[in-house]
């Protein structure tokens, strides 16, 4: 057995006890911090699957972000009690066998895959230098495939009105609340120290993401991070709904991906065409706003509906 | 040299594993918060950065060791501050979760 | 044995080590000590993966290693925030120290 | 470049997209007069589309970026997405005018919380239905569901109440475990098959496991979306509370959607395995969706909630076209002899037609109803059925609309809804599987039941006068009646118009059909 | 010698097991939620599995499946996103219960008429 391979069993015996636990510990509170451990976990095992991209997202967004929102979430959920009686034990059952067929099933098929596996990979190397990129899977993402990411971007703002729908009525146009803690001296340390790194960070991986991994995405990620510290910590206020550059903040990525996209029918013959040779500072021009918006939307996304009513 | 690098890095990647063992036997066995804490907090920063230290060497100057020490300075940022606040909630008897 | 394959066993017992003081996490009894065995975990989780890293000459992994820094402290600092005030609406504030 | 019927698929669409940031960027009064002023051009394109499709007489297809797939993306229309995109259009134009004084900011005050949100959702619900119809990619899919998802929910607990809320969480719910398990199937075909095209795909797959396992998956998924029996516990909680409008938009077109994609799944993306058990199964699961939904709104106290069963029960005759199609002694497409293989012609083009046609009429009269229902919830205060009586007098066209609507619903000639049933029936009698029509009458009859439990004492009642809370105004009634009478008049629609339905069918050549 | 894509195979399809397992079975909105990013993570983990083994022309893993999980985190934390706002939302209409149960009797509550 190779020392690789013990990392591997020891990284997918340790995600599976983790998983077990979250799923099977009583308290909410700490089933989330076992979330946040599995998506530190999972990064790992990105890495060991060769995709530093996605290890940088999962890091980022899938134990990052998603873990700061729940544990909000528990944090204000701790004196809900919860009305809905457990199932039975006879459900149980089902649902284990159910849940333990399905995976008993996938299995069968994960094994029954074909080998050599299909795989688009010769595809997308041979038409990568068309790009200019270097990171193929950048390339996919702006490129290729750049419909999922212009509607990728696009998902955020009906998820981000469908928060803010949730505000009353009397708070519209008001600002958002992150800061449900007391102030809190070690807190504001952090809060001053942590970000300036951050937002370096954050500039270099959108930055790097036209030829190492990284891309909007994760660099937006590590921004919305950071500006949700500093509301956390109440050093600034977020922003009223209503305001107008925040709005144009928000859709500002998606336009100029649009508008970019609309100019290669007339530039290059086909929508979210790249004219030849110009198809990197364009995939540049769209990465660099659409991580403000990113960032800008995920950051709202954290903070929740306005609360406070307008002045 | 690259021997003499090659060696200082196993010398330095082994002493972080090891305080990484000291900090969780003393996570485990100590008897209360506070102590708990003291072990933690000594034990795994000195263990990244000994780690840190160690793959100091072994990456690419000077962005790689730029990216090393910031990573080791964050934590050991954070750590100061986490470990702050958990003082004063184990002090304070914070509810039990 | 290379360097490579040294760094890779360390981080095998890093790893190890991580996974036992999990214990804590799951035995508590204060959420001082889950919170601190979550702090061990993310550190040793960073340790691991710098050292998986560089001993594969996986470059990025650097910068995965610190966005996963940058957030584990943010992480680490709602944890014990919302830990210790769970009711945590600043208009029923009151400050007593 | 308008020289090219092909753009027509990127203007669908971008339209609604354009429009959802503009309309999130000047927001306030301008957000509503956005919507409306779109949906005209909206309309005009999808009529354009729907000719053009006609007029080459094969599916248009557009490679985004130039990239073909199964690198790139392809936008692909055929006739069944021109049809659907052209209802699309229709209901949610009417759904605008419908709401367009119920969610506006009046000139001079300061934006409302309902009046942005419904109309930039109204708009990206707009621009994620135009999306499955048109993306032949089941990864692209899988970010249009999710993209219809994030705009129904809202859109349905907009009010606020607690009720709402935990409907909506749960609508939330199930459409998340539909989207995981949709996606989980996808990702299987790629690892099997190396490509998400559907195009692609529908040459590719192969009755083998891998292949079984995903369409399983995305065929539960997806049913979770549709609100097929038995996972249909989400919908009427959903439709209970939601404005009307909204109501109109989740039956009428966001569950056809993923309904949509199952029918692209069976029949483009995977024909192979496409045999006569899988399809014996869809339509026992659509028989039961009849009965059982048909039976729970006979026993339903509002009227709302009613009219959310009676979706459950109707969703259920499309899933009957499945056997209508591949029939059961045949065995295999392949196999047939030249007879057979023209039989098989007939059945399936009445078979297709009359799933099309149920489903458009459907929509028509499913959006006619909820907003009647609206109205009438609005100028009495409630919609409880028993206290309905002589509410004909009162709202006599909104009560008209919802008659006719039900009309089609039930089945009755001339509606819509009578040619599709008459041409799903014809299908049984042709393939010899009269127990289908059994079901198809059966829950003509139930239907009938249910809706007459609200339009006797609605026309009939005897009470004398009834007071009206507030008044209707009259525009909204005729929108209604508008929607019913589309219902209606389906059913004199040439069936041969309904051809339009074979253009591009993808795996005419490898089924035996026309 | 098992590979190690097989073993992350394998890991994957249970972690969606055991996803599918908590959102059936937990009765709490928010640790359904939970569940559901573990059932969503095993289908990205299986797909960057898949990616991986479809390594070639130089690269150590075929980019396509990486980019279309990249893209569907971003759709999980948005959905996550959503749904929480929705639960605290619904905690706070409520006050101190949360329920989710089809039986709700405020369904069946006449509609709240919207005149003014």
């Amino acid at each position: 057995m190779t020392l690789a391979l013990a990392v591997d069993i020891g990284l997918t015996l340790l995600v599976l006890a983790v998983a077990c636990w979250t799923l099977a510990v009583r308290d909410t509170f700490t089933s989330v911090i076992g979330f946040v451990a599995y998506g530190l976990l999972l990064a790992l095992i990105w890495v060991r699957l060769a995709a530093p991209d996605v290890a940088l997202t999962e890091a980022a967004m899938g134990s990052g972000l998603t873990g700061l929102l729940l544990l909000g979430a528990a944090a204000r959920l701790q004196n809900a009690k919860n009305i809905s009686a457990p199932p039975g034990l006879a459900l149980r059952w089902v649902a284990g066998v159910l849940c333990a067929l399905v995976s008993a099933g996938l299995a069968a098929m994960v094994l029954l895959l074909p080998d050599p596996a299909p795989t688009l990979a010769p595809a997308v190397v041979a038409h990568l230098p068309a790009t200019g990129l270097g990171n193929p899977v950048t390339g996919v993402l702006l490129a290729y495939r750049a419909i999922d990411t212009l509607l990728e971007a696009v998902v955020l703002l009906p998820a981000l009105l469908g928060v803010w729908s949730l505000a009353a009525d009397r708070d519209w146009g008001g600002a958002p609340r992150l800061r449900y803690h007391r102030p809190d001296g070690a807190l504001t340390l952090l809060a001053q120290v942590l970000p300036p790194f951050g937002i370096i960070v954050g500039i270099y991986l959108c930055w790097n993401g036209a030829d190492q991994p990284g891309g909007a995405f994760q660099g937006g990620a590590v921004l919305a991070a950071m500006w949700a510290l500093i509301l956390t910590a109440g050093l600034a206020e977020a922003p009223p709904v209503s305001r107008r550059w925040l709005r144009w903040l928000l859709v500002a990525g998606s336009a100029v991906f649009l508008v970019i996209g609309l100019a290669g029918i007339g530039f290059a013959d086909a929508f979210l065409a790249y004219p030849a040779g110009y198809a990197k500072p364009l995939i540049l021009t769209i990465e660099l706003v659409l991580t403000l918006s990113i960032a800008v939307a995920l950051g709202l996304l954290i903070a929740g509906p306005p609360t406070r009513t307008p002045s | 040299m690259s021997i003499a690098l090659g060696l200082f890095t196993i010398f330095a990647v082994v002493a972080g594993a090891f305080f990484f063992l000291a900090g969780t036997v003393g996570l485990l066995r100590f008897p209360d918060p506070l102590t708990r804490l003291h072990a933690l907090t000594k034990a795994d920063n000195l263990g990244l950065g000994l780690v840190v230290i160690g793959l100091l060497p072994q990456v690419a100057w000077p962005l790689g060791a730029i990216k090393l020490i910031a990573i080791w300075l964050i934590v050991l940022f954070a750590a100061t501050t986490v470990s702050q606040l958990m003082a004063r909630a184990a002090r304070d008897g914070g509810p039990p979760v | 044995m290379t360097i490579p394959d040294l760094l890779l066993a360390a981080a095998v017992f890093v790893l190890a080590t991580v996974a036992l003081g999990m214990v804590r996490i799951l035995r508590g009894p204060a959420a001082a000590d889950r919170m601190m065995a979550a702090q061990l975990f993310g550190t040793g989780g960073i340790a691991a993966l710098l050292l998986l890293g560089v001993a594969t000459e996986a470059n990025a992994v650097l910068d995965v290693a610190l966005v996963l820094a940058l957030l584990a402290a943010f992480a680490s600092v709602a944890f014990v925030q919302g830990a210790s005030h769970p009711d945590g609406d600043d208009s029923k504030e009151t400050h007593s120290e | 470049m308008m020289q090219d019927p092909s753009n027509l698929l990127v203007l669908a669409l971008v339209l609604p997209v354009a429009g959802l940031l503009l309309a999130l960027v000047v927001g306030g009064r301008y957000a509503g007069r956005i919507a409306l002023w779109l949906m005209p051009v909206g309309l005009a394109i999808a009529v354009m589309l729907v000719v053009s499709v006609i007029r080459a007489d094969d599916a248009l297809v557009y490679d985004l970026g130039g990239w073909m797939p199964p690198l790139g993306v392809a936008l692909r229309a055929d006739g069944l997405s021109a049809i659907f995109i052209l209802t699309t259009v229709a209901v949610i134009g009417a759904t605008g005018i419908f709401a367009r004084t119920e969610f506006r900011t009046l000139p001079g005050q300061p934006e409302t919380r309902t009046s942005l949100t419904f109309w930039a959702l109204l708009l990206a619900l707009w621009g994620a239905l135009n999306l499955v119809f048109l993306s032949n990619d089941l990864f692209s899919l899988f970010v249009a569901l999710e993209l219809l998802t994030f705009s129904a929910i809202p859109l349905v607990c907009l009010d606020g109440r607690a009720g709402t809320l935990a409907a909506g969480l749960r609508y939330l719910l199930f459409a998340l475990f539909g989207s995981v398990l949709y996606l989980l199937g996808a990702v299987l075909l790629y690892g099997a098959y190396g490509t998400l095209d559907i195009g692609l795909l529908s040459g590719l797959v192969r009755p083998e496991p891998v292949a079984w396992g995903a369409a399983a998956l995305m065929t539960v998924g997806l049913m979770a979306k549709t609100a097929l029996f038995p996972l249909h516990f989400w919908l009427p909680p959903a439709h209970a509370g939601a404005p009307a409008a909204a109501s109109a938009v989740l039956s009428a077109l966001v569950i056809k959607a993923s309904l949509f994609l199952i029918v692209r799944l069976w029949f483009d993306a995977m024909p192979a395995l496409m045999n006569p058990t899988a399809a014996q199964v869809l339509a026992t699961l659509g028989a039961a969706a009849i009965l059982f939904g048909s039976v729970l709104a006979l026993r339903q106290a509002r009227l709302k909630l009613l009219i959310a069963y009676s979706t459950v029960a109707q969703i259920g005759y499309l899933f009957l076209i499945f056997p209508l199609i591949v029939r059961p002694e045949s065995g295999s497409f392949a196999a047939a002899d030249l007879y057979t293989e023209l039989a098989a012609t007939v059945v399936s083009t009445s078979a297709w037609s009359g799933g099309v046609l149920q489903a458009v009429s459907h929509a028509f009269a499913k959006a006619a109803m909820f907003m009647a229902a609206g109205l009438i919830a609005q100028s009495l205060g409630h919609d409880r059925i028993a206290d309905l009586s002589s509410i004909g007098r009162a709202l006599p066209i909104t009560v008209l609309a919802f008659a006719l609507a039900g009309m089609s619903l039930m089945g009755l000639p001339p509606s819509g809804g009578f040619a599709a049933k008459w041409l799903l029936l014809t299908a049984t009698i042709e393939t010899g599987q009269w127990w289908w029509a059994l079901v198809i009458l059966g829950g003509g009859l139930l239907t009938g039941g249910y809706l007459f439990r609200v339009l006797a004492p609605a026309l009939f009642g005897s009470r004398q006068s009834v007071t009206l809370r507030a008044p209707v105004a009259r525009y909204r009634e005729v929108v209604v009646l508008a929607l019913a009478l589309c219902s209606v008049l389906l059913g004199f629609v040439r069936l041969g118009a309904f051809d339009l339905v074979q253009i591009g069918r993808l795996a005419k050549a490898g089924m035996g059909l026309p | 010698m098992i590979s190690t894509t097989t073993l992350f195979g394998l890991s994957s399809v249970i972690l969606v097991g055991l996803g599918l397992f908590g959102l059936i079975v937990n009765p709490q909105p928010l640790r359904k939620i939970l569940a559901f990013n573990l059932l969503g993570s095993g289908v990205f983990l299986l797909f960057g599995v898949i990616a991986r083994r479809g390594a070639g022309a130089g690269l150590n893993s075929d980019p396509v499946p990486q980019a279309l999980v990249i893209t569907g985190l971003v759709v999980a934390f948005a959905a996550t996103a959503l749904a929480v706002a929705l639960l605290l939302r619904l905690f706070q209409e409520t006050g101190q219960a949360i329920t989710l149960d089809t039986e709700d009797p405020s369904i069946h509550a006449p509609a709240r008429s919207n005149d003014p």
